[in-house]
C-alpha cells in the first residue's frame, strides 16, 4: 500500500475568504505575527503498490476529480510503501 | 502587466490591440471621434468594458425600448441597480433578476454563487433590505456527466451563498433540455423591502464630495468579466484559464448590514455596488446618471495584490464592493460606521463638475474620458432580423394527437421527467425559512413571504418555457408573462411587476435577434395585458456552444401582492369531499410539449395559442374568487399537462386523491399543453358563488381519500394510480438521474 | 424576563429569535454585538444560528476569538440558562460548553426542512412543557449537522439523562446515536441543531418550538418567586 | 518571513463523508486501485520571522483554533526563511 498525499491550494489571485476571516481571528486573539493565511486541502489516499505508474495515476486523478483548476493548483507526494 | 509594458496609444491602433478586448474597429473610431485623441491603453480598457454588450445593451436597447416601465406602483423603472414598486403603507418593493450563465459554465459553484451575491447588492444598493431569493436555472438533461456536475455545482454555489448570508430561497425553476448542455443558464432575482424615505440611488453629485469605496479589496480576479459574460464561453482551451472572482458571502452579509445602516444617514448622496466592469462601471454611471464628474486616486483604492495598474484596478471585478458618494466632511462618520462591520471604507476621489472620469494613479493623470461617452454614448446597434426558416416550416405543420398506447405508464414517464419532477432536490439544499416570515416555500405555485410586521404578502415565481419560444417567440414571450401570472394568482396574488433576464444566443445572428424581437414584442403584449410592468431586467447574448444558440429564454421574475395572509392558496387538496373543477377546456396543443419531446426526442410544430383577453379574464375571475375566500386550492396546468398537474395536487397531502371525469379525446385531455388552464378544489357549499365568479369552470369530481388518482374519459377509465407510486416515481427521478453513471 | 441574543458577525437568525421572544411571546430580547463583553442583568442567553463568520475554518469556531465568549463562559457558570441553536449550537460545542463536534452532513450537501424530534428529558429547564417521549416537528436547516461525539461520550450523555432530543425520522446527516439536542453537565446549557424558534406561529412554521420557550420562561418564574 | 505549514486531518476513528464520496467517485471513475481516501487541511501560515520561539506559538495557535483536537489530529512544519 503506497501513501500518496495531494495538497490543493487556492491559485493565487482567487481570493481566500475562509483565510482571510481566520487571520482575522488569530490576531484578535494576539497572534500578531501571523501576516497571511490561506487553506487549502490536504487529499490522503491509500494506493494499492502493485499499479504500475503511480504517478500517472494520480496526476490523472487529480485533474479529472480531486482538483479543480479554475480556481486551485496542486502538488502531491508519493510516499513510501507502508506496511500494514 | 505593469504600466511600462502596456502598449502605447499609436501600438493599440496600429495592431488593432482593442479587438483582444472585444471592441470592434467602428467602436474605436467612435472612441477616438469622441476623445479626440487616441485613447491610451486604461482607457481602451474602459470603452470596452463599458461598450461591452453586458453593460451597453448596445444590441438590445432598441428591443427593450418596446417593454411597458410605467404603471401607477412603478416608483422605480429600469436604469438602476434594481427596479422599485409600491406595494401601499408607505412600504415597496425591490427587485431584479441577473445572469450569471457566462461564469457558470466555467466554473458552476462560483459563477452561481456570485450571481447570487451581484443581484444581492443591486438590491441593497437601493437601500432595500433583500428578504427573498429566486433562481431559475436551465440544464441539459443530465444524461451527460459534465451537465450532471455543472447542476450539482451550481446548485450548491446558490445555497452556498444565500444560506450564508441568511436570505431565503422561496421559490425559482428548473428546465432541462440538451440545448443549454455545457452552456447552462444561471439566473437570480433578489426581492427586498423598504419604506419610501430609504430610497437611494447611484448619483454621484454636489462638486467636492466625496467618493467612498468600501468594502472586500480590489484584486485581479474577473478582470475583463463583462466582456467575456459577452462571448461564446471555451472551457476547453488549455492554459487560458481565466482568474475567476470568488464570493464571500461572509462579507457580503457585513457589507449588506453597513449599507443599510448607512442608508438612514443624511451624509449619504448615492451608493452602487461594483458588479460588471467594477469600478469603471459604477463610477462612470454614478457620473453621468448626475450630470457630474469624479476623480479618482487610484493609489487610495485598497488592493490585495501587490503591483496592480490602472488598468487591472479599474476593470477587476473582485466581488463584494461598493462605491459611495458621501457629503465633503463626513467622511469619518463613515469610515467608523463601516468599522463596527469590520469592513474598511475609505475616500478614493471626489465629484467634479466637468463631467469627467479622470483617473489619476501614482501621481499621472491615467485616463481622462468624458462619463457620459463611457455611460451613455456607447453604439446602438440595429441588428439584423430574419425570420428563421424552421419558423415557418413549424408555422405549416398541421398539428396531430401522439399515439399513445399505455396512459398510465405515459404519465409515470412524464411524472419523471426531470423537467416535471419534484425539485425536492434542489430546494432542500437552501435555508428556505431563514428570517421567520416564509408563509409558502418552494414546492407551491409561488414562494410567499409575509412582509414583516404586517398582514400582507409578496409572493414571486420565476417562469419561461423556451420550447414555446423556440417555436413561436411573440406567442412564447406572452406565454412566460402569463405562467408566471398564473403561479401567483393560484397563491392568492395579485401580479404587480416583473424583471426579467433576456437569455439568446448571438445577437448578430439575424435569426436570433427575430427571436428577441419577437419574444419582446409577446413579453410587452402580456405585461400591458396583466398590468404588470417591466421594472428590472438583464441581458445574456451569446449563450452558445459551437456556434449553436440554446433555445431562446427569457425568463420573467414576477412579484405580486398579497392583501391579506389569509387569502394565501396553495396547490395541494386540502380535504376530502372538495369539488374539484378545470378552469378551461383542452385542445390540440402538442406542439413543444414535454410529452413530444418525451416520444419524438424533440420539439415542432406551432406553440400553444394564448388569448391574452381570455388569460386575462380567467386570472380576474380566479383571484376574485381566491380572495373571496371561496378557494381551497389552485394550480395552474403548465408542462405536462392535466394528469401531471392534478397527481400534483395529491403529493403534497397525506392520503388524499381524486376521482374525476373528462371530455374528449385522452390523449389531448390528460396532456396536452393548452394554456389559460387552472385546476382548483372548492367546498361543496362554496361551489354555486365559485361557478357564479368563474365563467369558465368546469365542475369534473371531487377529493377523495382513497389515496388513488383516478381519471375517467368518455369511454371508460383513463388513469388508476395510487398517489403513492405516482409520488415515488415524481420524487426521486432527479436524484436517480444525477446518480447516474457517463 | 430578559434574554441576551449574542450576535456574531455573519450570524442571520438572530432576527428569527429576536421576533419568536418579542413578537411571538411578547417577552424581551435585546441583542448583543460581539463586541460588548457584558451579560450582566440578562436571564438567559439565546445564540442564534446562521453563519457567524461565514461558517469558516470550522462552523463556531472562528466565534471563539471574540470577547462574548469569554463573558458566555463566565455566565454559564452562573447557572443560568444558555440556549444556542444551529450556528449557536456549534458555538457551544467549539467553546467547550458542550461536549462534541461537528462533521459535514452524511450527503455532504446543505439540507433544510422540517424534522421529527423525540424529546426524552423533560426534566430540563428546556423542556418541562413537553411530554415523555413526545414527537414534535422542527425545522432546521444545516450543512454541518452531523454531531459527532466519541462512544465513551455518548455513553455517559445517555446515562446522565443528557441527551434531550433525538431524530425520530431517520437522522439524515448521521450525528452520534441521532442526538439532536444535548445539556452541559450542569444541565443549564442546551445545544440543539434543529431550530425551535422557526416553530412559533403556526402561520410559519408550526408550534411545536413553543413549550421549549414556555419551559426556560416557567422554570425562571418558578425561581424568582421562590426567592422572593 | 518564515512560512509554517499545518496539516489538519480527521482522526481516525472518525468517519470522513467527505473522503468516502470521494473515494466512491473514484472508483467509479475506474481508479479501482485507491484503497482509502481521507481529506485533510492545509492551513499555510506566513508569521513574521523574528518573533520569538515560532515552535511553540504555533502550536498555542492550532491547539485554540486552528484545529478542534475533538474530531481533528495535526502536525505542522516550520519552513525556511523566505526573502521578499
Ligand atoms: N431552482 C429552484 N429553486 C427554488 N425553488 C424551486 C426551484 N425549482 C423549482 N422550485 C420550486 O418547485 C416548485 C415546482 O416548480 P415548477 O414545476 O417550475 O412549478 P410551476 O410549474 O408551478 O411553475 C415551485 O414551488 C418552485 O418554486
Ligand atoms: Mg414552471
Amino acid at each position: 500500500m503506497t501513501k500518496v498525499n495531494v495538497y490543493v491550494t487556492l491559485r493565487e489571485s482567487v481570493v481566500d475568504p475562509q483565510g482571510v476571516a481566520t487571520i482575522e481571528a488569530l490576531q484578535t486573539m494576539g497572534y500578531k505575527e501571523v501576516e497571511n493565511v490561506r487553506i487549502g486541502k490536504l487529499i490522503e489516499l491509500e494506493v494499492d503498490g502493485s499499479v504500475a505508474d503511480i504517478d500517472a495515476r494520480v496526476k490523472e486523478m487529480c485533474e479529472k476529480l480531486l482538483v479543480n483548476k479554475v480556481i486551485e493548483d496542486y502538488r502531491y507526494e508519493i510516499g513510501e510503501v507502508a506496511g500494514k | 502587466m505593469s504600466a511600462k509594458h502596456e502598449p502605447n496609444a499609436q501600438q493599440i491602433k496600429d495592431e488593432q490591440l482593442y479587438r483582444q478586448m472585444g471592441m470592434t474597429d467602428e467602436e474605436f473610431e467612435r472612441a477616438v471621434g469622441m476623445l479626440g485623441r487616441l485613447p491610451n491603453y486604461t482607457e481602451t480598457g474602459l470603452f470596452s468594458a463599458l461598450w461591452s454588450e453586458h453593460c451597453s445593451y448596445k444590441s438590445s436597447k432598441p428591443v427593450l425600448r418596446k417593454f411597458p416601465t410605467d404603471g401607477p406602483r412603478v416608483l422605480q423603472g429600469p436604469g438602476e441597480g434594481a427596479g422599485i414598486v409600491d406595494i401601499g403603507d408607505n412600504q415597496a418593493a425591490v427587485f431584479k433578476m441577473e445572469s450569471h450563465n457566462s461564469p457558470s459554465a466555467i466554473e458552476p459553484f462560483i459563477g452561481a454563487a456570485t450571481g447570487a451575491g451581484g443581484v444581492l447588492r443591486d438590491v441593497f444598493s437601493m437601500g432595500a433590505r433583500p428578504v427573498a431569493l429566486v433562481n431559475s436555472l436551465r440544464f441539459g438533461d443530465l444524461s451527460d456527466a459534465r451537465d450532471r456536475y455543472l447542476f450539482e455545482e451550481a446548485v450548491a454555489g446558490i445555497a452556498s451563498y444565500g444560506n450564508a448570508i441568511g436570505i431565503p430561497t422561496i421559490a425559482g425553476e428548473v428546465q432541462f433540455d440538451n440545448c443549454y448542455s455545457k452552456r447552462p443558464l444561471v439566473n437570480a432575482m433578489a426581492v427586498g423591502l423598504l419604506n419610501h424615505e430609504d430610497i437611494q440611488k447611484g448619483i454621484a453629485s454636489g462638486v467636492g464630495n466625496s467618493v467612498m469605496y468600501a468594502g472586500a479589496t480590489t484584486g485581479r480576479d474577473g478582470i475583463h468579466g463583462a466582456t467575456m459574460s459577452s462571448s461564446e464561453v471555451s472551457i476547453d482551451k488549455e492554459g487560458e484559464l481565466p482568474v475567476m472572482q470568488a464570493g464571500d458571502p461572509f462579507l457580503e452579509k457585513l457589507v449588506m448590514e453597513a449599507c443599510l445602516e448607512l442608508v438612514k444617514s443624511d451624509a449619504l448622496i448615492g451608493i452602487q455596488d461594483m458588479g460588471a466592469a467594477g469600478l469603471t462601471s459604477s463610477a462612470a454611471e454614478m457620473a453621468s446618471k448626475a450630470g457630474y464628474g469624479v476623480e479618482l486616486n487610484l493609489d487610495l483604492v485598497p488592493q490585495r495584490e501587490e503591483g496592480m495598474t490602472a488598468y487591472e484596478m479599474m476593470l477587476s471585478e473582485s466581488q463584494e464592493r461598493m462605491l459611495i458618494v458621501v457629503k465633503k466632511g463626513r467622511e469619518q462618520e463613515v469610515t467608523d460606521l463601516f468599522a463596527k462591520y469590520n469592513i474598511e471604507a475609505v475616500t478614493i476621489g471626489k465629484v467634479t463638475d466637468d463631467k469627467m472620469l479622470r483617473l489619476l494613479h501614482k501621481g499621472e493623470v491615467v485616463a481622462e474620458v468624458s462619463a457620459d461617452a463611457l455611460a451613455e454614448d456607447a453604439p446602438v446597434y440595429h441588428k439584423k432580423s430574419e425570420e428563421p426558416a424552421y419558423f415557418r416550416e413549424f408555422q405549416a405543420m398541421e398539428m396531430t394527437e401522439p399515439v399513445v398506447t399505455d396512459l398510465n405508464e405515459t404519465l409515470k414517464d412524464l411524472l419523471q421527467r426531470p423537467t416535471i419532477a419534484s425539485k425536492e432536490w434542489v430546494y432542500n439544499q437552501f435555508d428556505t425559512q431563514a428570517r421567520s416570515n416564509t408563509i409558502v416555500a418552494p414546492g407551491s405555485s409561488a414562494g410567499v413571504i409575509r412582509v414583516s410586521g404586517t398582514n400582507k404578502g409578496l409572493a414571486m415565481t420565476s417562469d419561461c418555457n423556451s420550447r414555446f419560444v423556440y417555436l413561436d417567440p411573440e406567442t412564447g414571450g406572452k406565454i412566460a408573462v402569463a405562467e408566471a401570472a398564473r403561479n401567483l394568482i393560484c397563491s392568492g396574488a395579485e401580479p404587480i411587476a416583473i424583471t426579467d433576464c433576456l437569455n439568446f444566443g448571438s445577437a448578430d445572428k439575424p435569426e436570433v435577434f427575430w427571436q428577441l424581437e419577437k419574444s419582446a414584442d409577446g413579453i410587452s403584449d402580456a405585461c400591458r395585458k396583466l398590468n404588470a410592468p417591466v421594472i428590472s431586467g438583464n441581458v445574456s447574448l451569446s449563450n452558445e456552444v459551437n456556434g449553436v444558440p440554446i433555445y431562446p429564454t427569457p425568463t420573467i421574475g414576477m412579484v405580486g401582492l398579497v392583501h391579506d395572509l389569509s387569502q394565501v392558496t396553495t396547490t395541494e387538496f386540502k380535504r376530502a369531499g372538495d369539488v374539484i373543477y378545470v378552469i378551461g377546456e383542452a385542445s390540440l396543443d402538442f406542439g413543444g410539449s414535454e410529452l413530444q419531446q418525451m416520444m419524438e426526442g424533440k420539439i415542432f410544430g406551432q406553440a400553444p395559442a394564448i388569448d391574452l383577453e381570455v388569460e386575462a379574464a380567467r386570472q380576474k375571475e380566479l383571484l376574485t374568487a381566491i380572495q373571496a375566500g371561496l378557494v381551497q386550492s389552485a394550480t395552474d396546468l403548465s408542462e405536462g399537462g392535466f394528469a401531471v398537474a392534478l397527481c400534483e395536487k395529491a403529493f403534497g397531502t397525506e392520503g388524499l386523491g381524486a376521482g374525476v371525469t373528462v371530455s374528449g379525446s385522452a390523449v389531448t385531455a390528460l396532456f396536452s399543453e393548452t394554456q389559460s388552464r387552472f385546476l382548483v378544489t372548492v367546498k361543496e357549499e362554496n361551489a354555486a358563488d365559485f361557478e357564479k365568479t368563474v365563467a369558465d369552470a368546469i365542475k369534473i369530481g371531487v377529493v377523495t381519500d382513497s389515496n388513488r388518482i383516478v381519471i375517467n374519459g368518455e369511454n371508460g377509465m383513463l388513469i388508476d394510480g395510487t398517489v403513492d407510486e405516482l409520488r415515488s416515481a415524481w420524487k426521486g427521478a432527479i436524484q436517480c438521474l444525477l446518480n447516474s453513471e457517463a | 424576563m430578559k434574554f441576551a441574543i449574542l450576535v456574531f458577525p455573519g450570524s442571520g437568525c438572530d432576527i428569527d429569535m429576536f421576533h419568536a421572544v418579542n413578537t411571538v411571546l411578547g417577552n424581551k430580547a435585546e441583542y448583543i454585538w460581539h463586541t460588548e463583553a457584558n451579560l450582566d442583568g440578562y436571564d438567559a442567553v439565546l445564540i442564534p444560528s446562521g453563519a457567524s463568520y461565514g461558517d469558516y475554518l470550522r462552523p463556531g469556531a472562528l466565534a471563539q476569538s471574540s470577547q462574548a465568549i469569554e463573558s458566555l463562559k463566565a455566565f454559564a457558570a452562573t447557572g443560568k440558562p444558555v440556549l444556542g441553536v444551529g450556528n449557536g449550537f456549534q458555538i457551544l460545542a467549539e467553546a467547550g460548553l458542550l461536549p462534541g463536534a461537528f462533521l459535514r452532513n452524511k450527503g455532504l450537501k446543505f439540507r433544510s426542512g422540517k424534522t421529527k424530534l423525540t424529546v426524552l428529558n423533560t426534566e430540563s429547564t428546556f423542556t418541562s412543557d413537553y411530554e415523555n417521549g413526545q414527537e414534535i416537528t422542527i425545522p432546521f436547516a444545516h450543512e454541518f449537522g452531523n454531531y459527532y461525539v466519541d462512544e465513551k461520550t455518548a455513553a455517559e450523555l445517555e446515562s446522565t439523562n443528557r441527551i434531550v432530543f433525538t431524530y425520530a425520522d431517520g437522522n439524515a446527516d448521521g450525528s452520534t446515536a441521532d442526538i439532536a439536542g444535548v445539556l452541559n453537565e450542569t444541565g443549564n446549557v442546551l445545544g440543539m441543531m434543529p431550530l425551535p424558534e422557526r416553530a412559533v406561529e403556526e402561520i410559519i412554521g408550526g408550534t411545536d418550538g413553543l413549550p421549549l420557550f414556555n419551559s426556560i420562561l416557567k422554570r425562571w418564574s418558578e425561581n424568582n418567586v421562590s426567592q422572593a
